[in-house]
């Protein structure tokens, strides 16, 4: 399939690329890559240590023991391949190419023992060193890219909030109206005109009860008014209430004679259901 | 991708999908979601359900003129707003000194208000309690101009935690703080009158 | 605003809370939804009272490194996709090894991401990890031309599901070439990215 492509290539495209006065179908085997394609090729490395990397595993090679040779001229004829056809990717390539021949040649001469303990330094050293950090790296980024990610594989949860419909009310503390009453009693002690009554709030509760169970219903039967559920003590203060209401003119106390029903009103004529339309 | 067999499977992507969305949903879009074709009908089943489902939760699902969306329910917007650095709004002077004198002397007329205030009131700050639901008109009193006089209401005791209104802090010991203050005043005129006495009621 | 009374009340004010976040919500930001104040534990046996109520759902409550947050299975997610308009872009192999050098060898500067890779690094590349939110520049490191130090973010570990980054991928001890290859294969052959993750969580 490929030498069929290749050969139809090179029938219809005379100026095909030229690797040491071969075309490109005649790339190593190894490299698979078929000449249409090298363009997709050059794109799918990600530099000169992705390409060696390649090289090094198609050749199904210990990393640590790189042969040098074969992997340079490899990786130079791939070099050559790129040059021309992309010429702003070679530079890194070149680099690397010349490191690699550096690397080859020093292979050949016999390694000086280190200075400290006498192990020979391998002049691939640093090569294997980048390349596996590489690798651990490259390796690193496919697993970072398999991690499930917001927005690709899964959404953020997020609720319409109906803000605009409930408006945000002013809080209010008990202590916040224990306040207010005391700047109303240091202005009432300086104007000294008006006097504070100290009494139960209770009796004031029972009044507005009282004035509510009223309001409308014209006259009430006076113990109709009271809650014997309410106990002694709620039945002293709703009677305590009523007194109340009735100096406070709130409300009309009347009994046609002695031992009759004893009948309450409200004093607000617009609670009598006699006087509305 | 997983498969769908229960109607309660189908229920479960709708509600992703609702939850996750940033608009409306119309029903055109949501039909996307599944390769299987539904009639309206069996459409509105798997919402109306889905929408009961939800029917005692702080969200739900409402249908709105764009289409199908969860939303919070504006009951719990009190906690929601917690979350939020702002600080909440807060009542006037005159909102507060009123409410205070309608909750302790309560029933009161506006007169009376201004008499022991020792101005007028405006009438937004009646309308503003009123509006809140924490006080009304119980009655009118039998003088000119048949004032109308005010108490608080049961929402007022409920919205401060309030079984009763003898559980408002008494007054006795409002005025035994000011008594306080007073004596601290004039030994220390150099105090500052607006915090001793917040703090002394604090601990009171 | 209404009472709460038992703990199934609560419970539905932190779900609302979580629902309607636009991140993820740290404990202590929790702990501002109530009056009341619950101990760690108390708060710790909600959350996963909550997790437990969405345990078959198409949604989970998930804890990251900033906080609690709602978020769909990613099982689910082929369907949420068929509801938008466009697929969400898939970062070039430049792009995931720089944010994997960023993320194993931080702080590192972009000449050291230069070093790893071997070759230079394309300036748009952090641009849209910066603008994703997932990098930032920490600082500058003391040499010739002060070069900006990059480190990953907390939304980073936030978007990948981490909550630390020690809960990253452990980095492959590479020691032999034979069970490299294979690996290396496996990588390259990976015909269906979108699968992998969903299997892979599923497993997890």
């Amino acid at each position: 399939m490929t030498e069929a492509v290749a050969a139809a290539n090179e029938a219809v495209e005379p100026h095909l690329p030229k690797i040491y006065g071969e075309t490109m179908a005649a790339l190593p085997r190894d490299l698979y890559i078929p000449p249409d394609a090298l363009e997709i090729y050059l794109d799918a490395f990600e530099g000169p240590l992705d390409l060696l990397l390649y090289l090094i595993r198609k050749a199904n090679v210990n990393i640590l023991d790189i042969p040098m040779a074969p992997l340079t001229a490899q990786y130079l004829e791939y070099v050559e391949a790129m040059r021309k056809t992309n010429l702003e990717l070679a530079a890194e390539y070149l680099l690397m190419a010349a490191m690699l021949l550096e690397i080859k040649s020093r292979m050949l001469l016999p390694r000086p023992p280190k200075a400290d303990n006498g192990e020979p330094e391998d002049p691939r050293a640093e090569l294997v060193r980048r390349l596996l950090e590489y690798e651990r790296m490259k390796l690193a980024a496919s697993k970072i890219d398999e991690l499930p990610q917001a927005n690709r594989d899964y959404e953020w949860v997020s609720v319409w909030v109906t803000d605009q419909v409930a408006e945000r009310l002013p809080e209010v503390t008990l202590h916040d109206l224990q306040v207010a009453w005391l700047s109303l009693m240091k202005q009432a002690r300086i104007h000294a005109h008006h006097k504070v009554r100290r009494e139960e709030l209770s009796v004031r509760e029972y009044m507005i009860a009282i004035l509510r169970r009223l309001q409308g219903r014209g006259y009430v039967v006076f113990e109709d008014l009271f809650d014997t559920a309410a106990g002694v003590a709620g039945l002293v203060v709703s009677f305590l209430a009523v007194l109340e209401l009735a100096r406070e003119k709130l409300v009309e106390i009347t009994q046609s004679e002695a031992l009759a029903p004893i009948y309450v009103k409200s004093a607000d004529v617009s609670d009598d259901p006699a006087l509305q339309a | 991708m997983i498969q769908l067999y229960k109607p309660e499977d189908f229920k479960i992507v709708l509600e992703t999908a609702l939850l996750v969305a940033n608009e409306p949903m119309p029903l055109a879009e949501l039909k996307k979601l599944f390769d299987q074709e539904f009639d309206d009908d069996t459409w509105r089943t798997l919402l109306d359900d889905l929408r009961r489902d939800w029917a005692n939760r702080g969200v739900e699902l409402v249908q709105l003129a764009t289409g199908w969306r969860f939303q919070t329910r504006p009951e719990y917007q009190g906690f929601l707003d917690r979350l939020k650095n702002e600080r909440p709004p807060r009542y006037s002077r005159a909102a507060l000194e009123t409410l205070a004198i309608i909750a302790y002397r309560q029933p009161v007329s506006r007169g009376d208000i201004e008499d022991i205030r020792g101005v007028a009131v405006s009438p937004n700050v009646l309308k503003t309690l009123e509006a809140r639901g924490w006080i009304d008109v119980v009655g009118h009193r039998d003088a000119p101009g048949r004032p109308a006089l005010y108490a608080t209401t049961k929402k007022f005791l409920d919205d401060l935690g309030l079984r009763s209104l003898s559980e408002l802090p008494p007054l006795t010991e409002i005025e035994r703080v000011m008594d306080l203050a007073e004596q601290t005043k004039q030994i220390n005129e150099d105090a500052a009158p607006q915090e001793q006495p917040a703090e002394a009621a604090e601990q009171a």
